[in-house]
């Protein structure tokens, strides 16, 4: 029999966030979960400027010459996309957002370890945001995100206040991962041993080993190019025996184990999402939480692979190429257990699982495009092509903004308390992930078509397909709208959600929805692994269909 | 063979085969292609037949516990490893052999700067943006930057190598069929790098040391894209600058603007870069590159005080280069200027060791 | 024990009991500092590139440094280790008089570090040794000189910089030691900072011989 | 006191005062070493081989490594595997690059090759010079 559907009065008793009212309190809270709605409005705002910026990009490549803007101009967009993306969304945001407002709540705790250094973290990242996002508005920095030296030394573009900024993104990303370690270690409740962990709990502790690993390494090479085009003290000047490569292993020593940074919290997500829409626990638990140490471990092991054409030596790119392969091995365990963790089970298509079916068909093709491209040979050809073009995008907007909107539709009962309108998530999510392929199948091609990426004007030949990929993106954006449109009126119009309206069995089921303040009224004790369906509970509640 | 060759060559929008190389590349590619298609669609499909086969039946069905055997995971780690270390094992050798050039190669030393290809031939011709090779031969390449860093691409070879500044990178290729093929800088190095392009033209061995021999005796430079880099060997800030100062002259901007300081219809140019300018609206922005750009491009955006909005858009008449020049040659006019001091430019001096 | 240890005031809500929230401490300073020494990395291995490139231009420049000053600098930065240990171990024995001088003996270490320290730039700032373009020494030329002196002015700059930090962390403790906030049951701010101090002498103990001996 | 919350801290005064010694007499050996004309390699060995040694006595006892142990010795380890992963696989590149990819006039270049040109772009001039031979 189904049961009666929550009414108005479960959604007004105390929770986080009626427990105080009034800006003051956000600004200063402390509660773990309020401040992951605060990252959850800061970072999408950051997307929707990425955004912003990537549609006037693909407007720009409408036609071959140019078209509604100068060279100058395009250059600081595509600066101004990467950095935003990148440093703004796509690494604060499933940590921030999810991870804060997940992990104690997985954990049986009540806060995360440091609750004034997370509050912190927010303020550390806007203040960034703000040093970043002005200096490259007013200073025009036109060297791409990945300011490689001598031009980052040279132009006559402000560079140095976006690099500050990006450091104090870092420290903001570095004090999260801090956090979020301690908590794992000191903040399980009773019973809740390492091998009970949810899975989304082992692949943000492995988030965070490498956010602390790497990201002081970039800091500290954004801040030397920052010293080296103030003062010109020659750390990597070509004039003064410097060496640019050098500038080229520091950066990608933190900046591919930063695609880990991105891409384990989406795999965080999906490892969850696919135990509750299928109501079965994961097949292979300690092949794909061990997978996930295994990827922040081998994932710095790899970096030389952005350098295969770079003049690195052969001996290097071969030892940096054959690594590339094992890398790839952790993520295709993890394919491969999430499919099978779908056998004999009792899926339910709702827009959450709509959306791993997308992470998982854009994680294997962008994942598989990534071993080609370490297929050293291979790598000649498409090194700063479109090819390298679409493959990041495929794993980075094609799998982690899944993930992401995986998590947003499937954890937003749990926030808000409310249900979204699930025939236009259905709808949305089919545009998106439409979208997607459109825009950037295209690109694929255009690479092995031999177009380089910054690319402002480009030869006829590969106008069609530029085309293709323009009108790919409209469809890509209309579909990101719909999203935003309708998450915001079930706000205020959606239907009471209840506790538990999936059914779900992780531990972060177990609160109302929204949760108190305090998470749990008293610590729990945990006696057995999360998402485990094999018996039937009774008393168990979801939401009728 | 060769069918199947051209028809993956085709259907995967790659340009021409230009060498064995290329054509070696070519094979791995569509070999990892086909693989991959083959293995993601397995899962794909999979997928979808458990969605179908195992839909949920009753609202809160309890499910069995299924555990995975050893052999399992063994075969989900060993299966994609052994696939992805073959591919790597045809690859790397393939690298190798690029990075490896024959010791009977030709030396052909390449020059990049802000936006142009120079090639010089020791003992030989030079030529800006057009590389003319035999076809057949081995052609070893010595590459070096001016500024930053570029990468001298040619898709048809299959073939990319970054350009670092004070510094030689090598690479070589042997181009079999003649023809012309483009090259791209695939660096980003700035303003013009998408205009940053050359050619390849691959001439038939006996045609190449016809006009190898020809070039060796005349003294002029024979056509307009083999301008020697003998006569261009100063600062390439300078040559810049030429290039700046004629395109000024060509778009006639010195019916409006003076390069002396004395007044016209537009603001003289000396010791505008970096001045503090005030605007019509009474704001004053500082005249750097981004404003002196946007000037040719937008000139009614900001209109410097006592002057009239009369300027026409130079949008689509300049070139992304030819603005760069311009702002180039303005940042260069300057009461305090050092007059530029001589510089001597590269001699090449042949590589001893290979 | 635990339920004791729950009704004292320096317990964060969320945490079941005083040695746990001191467990948390001390794990998040130790990830802390390893971000440092990833931070320090950088350089070191910039150090390591020129070095194996310039070996000549690093050795004839190490030879401009000053030894006398970098050796005293070197007992002094770890006799100040030795204070701190020993402030550590008087604030768990709850001797905050002690505690206090300790650490007043480490701050004025610290001071006479930076003191020799401005000295030693003070030469090399009137010789001309000074990094990348600025580098006009008559007395020694040649390739990877100049990058001797950037490294050497970024490194133990950024050394310095540490020094100062930790500097007005343990003014700060001392000044909460002084006010008797710590006790034999809470002595971790103590043990903390401490830590961030070892840590400083720590990167010196390799600056040292990268710079001055080799 | 050894009954109160940190009855595992072993190290007291004494152990403290030792290392101090301990430190002392090291630094002072490394400057000995420093003294003596081995040869290049020999001098970096040794160098190095003290400061790991000093570090390791203040990490394991000034730091309390020793007593602690577990998490946070697995922090310090994996940070130090990433420090010679970092600085090892650079110095791979470095050493096996072709010769005239590293910067002008460093080690791998060998003869500079263009003695009479110089090359392409204006480059700090070698070989090493020193006007007066500063004494030691």
């Amino acid at each position: 029999m189904p049961p009666s559907p929550p009414s108005e009065a479960v959604y007004n008793t105390p929770n986080y966030l009626n427990a105080e009212a009034g800006l003051r309190s956000w600004l200063t809270t402390r509660d773990h979960k309020r401040i992951a709605i605060m990252y959850l409005v800061l970072t999408v705002s950051a997307f929707a400027l990425g955004g912003v910026f990537a549609l006037l990009i693909r407007l720009e490549l409408l036609t071959p010459g140019p078209t509604i803007m100068d060279a100058a101009t395009y250059n600081r967009m595509f600066t101004l996309h990467g950095v935003v993306m990148i440093f703004l969304f796509m690494i604060p945001a499933i940590p921030g957002i999810f991870g804060n407002f997940l992990l104690p709540l997985m954990l049986g705790a009540q806060d995360v370890a440091f609750p004034r250094i997370n509050l912190l973290t927010v303020y550390l990242y806007l203040l960034g945001a703000v040093i970043a996002v002005w200096g490259m508005v007013q200073g025009g920095t036109d060297t791409g995100w990945t300011f490689y030296t001598p031009y980052s030394t040279t132009t006559v573009t402000t560079v140095a206040p976006v690099l500050l900024g990006a450091f104090i993104i870092g420290m903001s990303s570095i004090l999260t991962g801090v956090n979020f370690i301690v908590t794992t270690h000191t903040l399980r409740a009773p019973g809740l041993t390492w091998m009970r962990l949810p899975l989304f709990v082992w692949a943000i502790y492995a988030t965070s080993i490498i956010q602390i690993l790497a990201t002081p390494v970039l800091g500290m090479t954004l801040l030397l190019v920052a010293v080296e085009k103030v003062f010109g003290f020659g750390i990597f000047d070509p004039v003064r025996g410097g060496d640019p490569i050098l500038f080229q292993h520091l950066f990608w020593f933190y900046s591919h184990p930063a695609v880990y940074i991105m891409v384990l919290p989406a795999m965080a997500v999906v490892s969850e999402v696919v135990q509750a829409f299928a109501r079965k626990n994961i097949f292979g638990y300690k092949a794909v939480a061990f997978s996930s140490l295994g990827i922040a471990f081998v994932g710095f092991f790899v970096w030389g692979h952005h350098l295969f054409t770079s003049g690195q030596s052969t001996f290097a790119s071969g030892i940096f190429g054959v690594l590339s392969m094992f890398v790839g091995i952790f993520t295709a365990i993890k394919v491969f257990n999430w499919t099978a963790t779908l056998y004999k089970g009792a899926i339910h298509v709702a827009a959450p699982f709509v959306y791993f079916l997308g992470f998982l068909y854009f994680l294997m093709f962008g994942g598989l495009t990534g071993i080609a491209l370490s297929t050293v040979s291979l790598d000649v050809h498409w090194q700063d092509t479109y090819f390298v073009v679409a493959h990041f995008h495929f794993i980075m907007v094609g799998a982690t903004i899944m993930a992401f909107l995986s998590a947003l539709h499937y954890w937003w009962p749990k926030m808000f308390g409310r249900m979204y309108s699930e025939r236009w998530a259905l709808a949305a999510a089919v545009l998106v992930i439409l979208g997607f392929n459109a825009t950037f199948i295209p690109q694929f091609l255009l690479g092995n078509m031999g177009m380089p990426r910054r690319y402002y004007s480009y030869p006829e030949q590969f106008w069609p397909l530029n085309v293709a990929s323009t009108a790919g993106a409209s469809l890509l954006a209309f579909g990101f709208l719909i999203v935003l449109l309708y998450l915001v009126t079930s706000l205020v119009n959606g239907r009471v959600a209840g506790p538990n309206p999936w059914g779900s069995r992780g531990y972060e089921w177990n609160t109302p929805s929204p949760p108190n303040a305090q998470n749990f009224p008293e610590t729990p004790v945990i006696t057995g692994s999360a998402h485990d369906y094999q018996d039937e509970l009774a008393g168990e509640v979801a939401r009728a269909h | 063979m060769n069918e199947l060759n051209e028809l993956m060559r085709n259907l995967l929008w790659l340009p021409p085969q230009a060498s064995e190389y290329a054509r070696s590349v070519d094979h791995l590619h569509f070999f990892v292609f086909l693989v991959a298609q083959l293995g993601a669609w397995a899962v794909v499909v999979t997928t979808l037949v458990f969605i179908v086969r195992y839909r949920r039946r009753r609202l809160l069905q309890s499910t069995e516990h299924v555990e995975p055997r050893a052999i399992h995971e063994v075969v989900f780690i060993g299966l994609p490893l052994v696939l992805f270390l073959v591919w790597f094992a045809i690859g790397f050798p393939q690298y190798v052999t690029l990075q490896t050039p024959p010791k009977d190669a030709r030396d052909v030393y390449v020059l990049a700067k802000k936006w142009m290809w120079k090639f010089a031939y020791p003992g030989g011709p030079n030529s800006t943006d057009v590389l003319r090779v035999p076809a057949g031969r081995p052609v070893r390449l010595l590459l070096t930057s001016r500024d930053v860093i570029h990468s001298f691409f040619v898709p048809a070879l299959r073939l990319k190598q970054d350009v670092l500044p004070g510094r030689y990178t090598q690479t070589w290729f042997k181009a079999t069929e003649p023809g012309r093929y483009q090259i791209f800088c695939a660096e980003y190095c700035g303003l013009g790098h998408s205009s940053m392009l050359g050619e390849v033209v691959v001439m038939p061995a006996e045609e190449f040391d016809a006009w190898m021999e020809r070039e060796r005796l005349s003294n002029h430079p024979a056509a307009q894209d083999e301008q020697p880099v003998a006569s261009e060997d100063v600062d390439p800030r300078s040559s810049l600058l030429e290039q700046g100062r004629r395109v000024a002259v060509l778009q006639g901007c010195f019916k409006c603007h003076s390069v002396d300081g004395s007044q016209h219809i537009g603001p003289t140019w000396l010791d505008l870069y970096n001045a503090k300018v005030k605007l019509e609206t009474g704001k004053t922005v500082v005249a750097d590159e981004a404003y002196l750009t946007r000037s040719m491009m937008e000139p009614n955006a900001d209109i410097v005080a006592g002057y009239k909005a009369v300027m026409p858009t130079f949008q689509g008449k300049l070139s992304a280069p030819e603005a760069a020049a311009i702002v180039e040659f303005i940042k260069s006019l300057r009461t305090d200027a050092p007059s530029p001091a001589p510089q001597k430019g590269p001699i090449y001096a042949p590589i001893p060791a290979k | 024990m635990h339920t004791e240890a729950a009704a004292t005031p320096n317990l964060a809500h969320h945490f079941p009991s005083l040695e746990q929230q001191e467990h948390a401490a001390r794990l998040g300073m130790w990830l802390f500092l390893a971000t440092e020494i990833l931070l320090f990395t950088v350089l070191f291995t910039a150090y390591a590139v020129y070095r194996f490139l310039f070996p000549a231009g690093f050795e004839g420049a190490s030879q401009l440094a000053h030894v006398a000053i970098g050796a005293t600098n070197t007992v002094v930065l770890i006799t100040s280790s030795l204070t701190v240990a020993l402030a550590i171990h008087c604030a768990r024995q709850g001797r905050s008089r002690a505690t206090v001088a300790l650490l007043a003996v480490t701050i004025a270490f610290g001071a006479a570090f930076m003191v020799l320290k401005g000295f030693e730039y003070y030469h090399h700032f009137a010789d001309g040794q000074l990094p990348g373009k600025y580098y006009h020494y008559a007395g020694l030329k040649g390739p990877g000189v100049s990058m001797y002196f950037t490294l050497y002015f970024l490194m133990t700059g950024l050394h310095g910089l540490h020094v100062l930090v930790g500097m007005g962390v343990l003014t700060w403790i001392a000044i909460r030691a002084a006010r008797e906030e710590f006790s034999p049951s809470y002595s971790t701010p103590v043990e903390l900072a401490g830590l961030y101090w070892h840590l400083v002498d720590l990167i010196w103990i390799f600056l040292f011989p990268l710079f001055y001996l080799l | 006191m050894a009954d109160t919350a940190h009855a595992r801290a072993h190290f007291g005064p004494v152990h403290y005062f030792a290392v101090w010694v301990a430190l002392l007499v090291l630094t002072a050996a490394t400057v000995g070493v420093w003294k003596t004309s081995l040869p290049p390699w020999a001098h970096i060995v040794a160098a190095l081989a003290i400061a790991i040694v000093k570090a390791s006595l203040v990490a394991l006892i000034f730091m309390h490594l020793w007593e602690h142990g577990g998490a946070t010795r697995l922090v310090l380890a994996t940070s130090l595997l990433f420090v010679a992963l970092l600085i090892g696989l650079v110095l791979a590149d470095n050493a096996t690059r072709f010769q005239y990819a590293n910067p002008p006039y460093s080690e791998s270049w060998g003869e500079a090759p263009f003695e009479e040109a110089g090359p392409p772009m204006q480059v700090e001039p070698g070989p090493v010079e020193r006007e007066a031979e500063p004494s030691r």
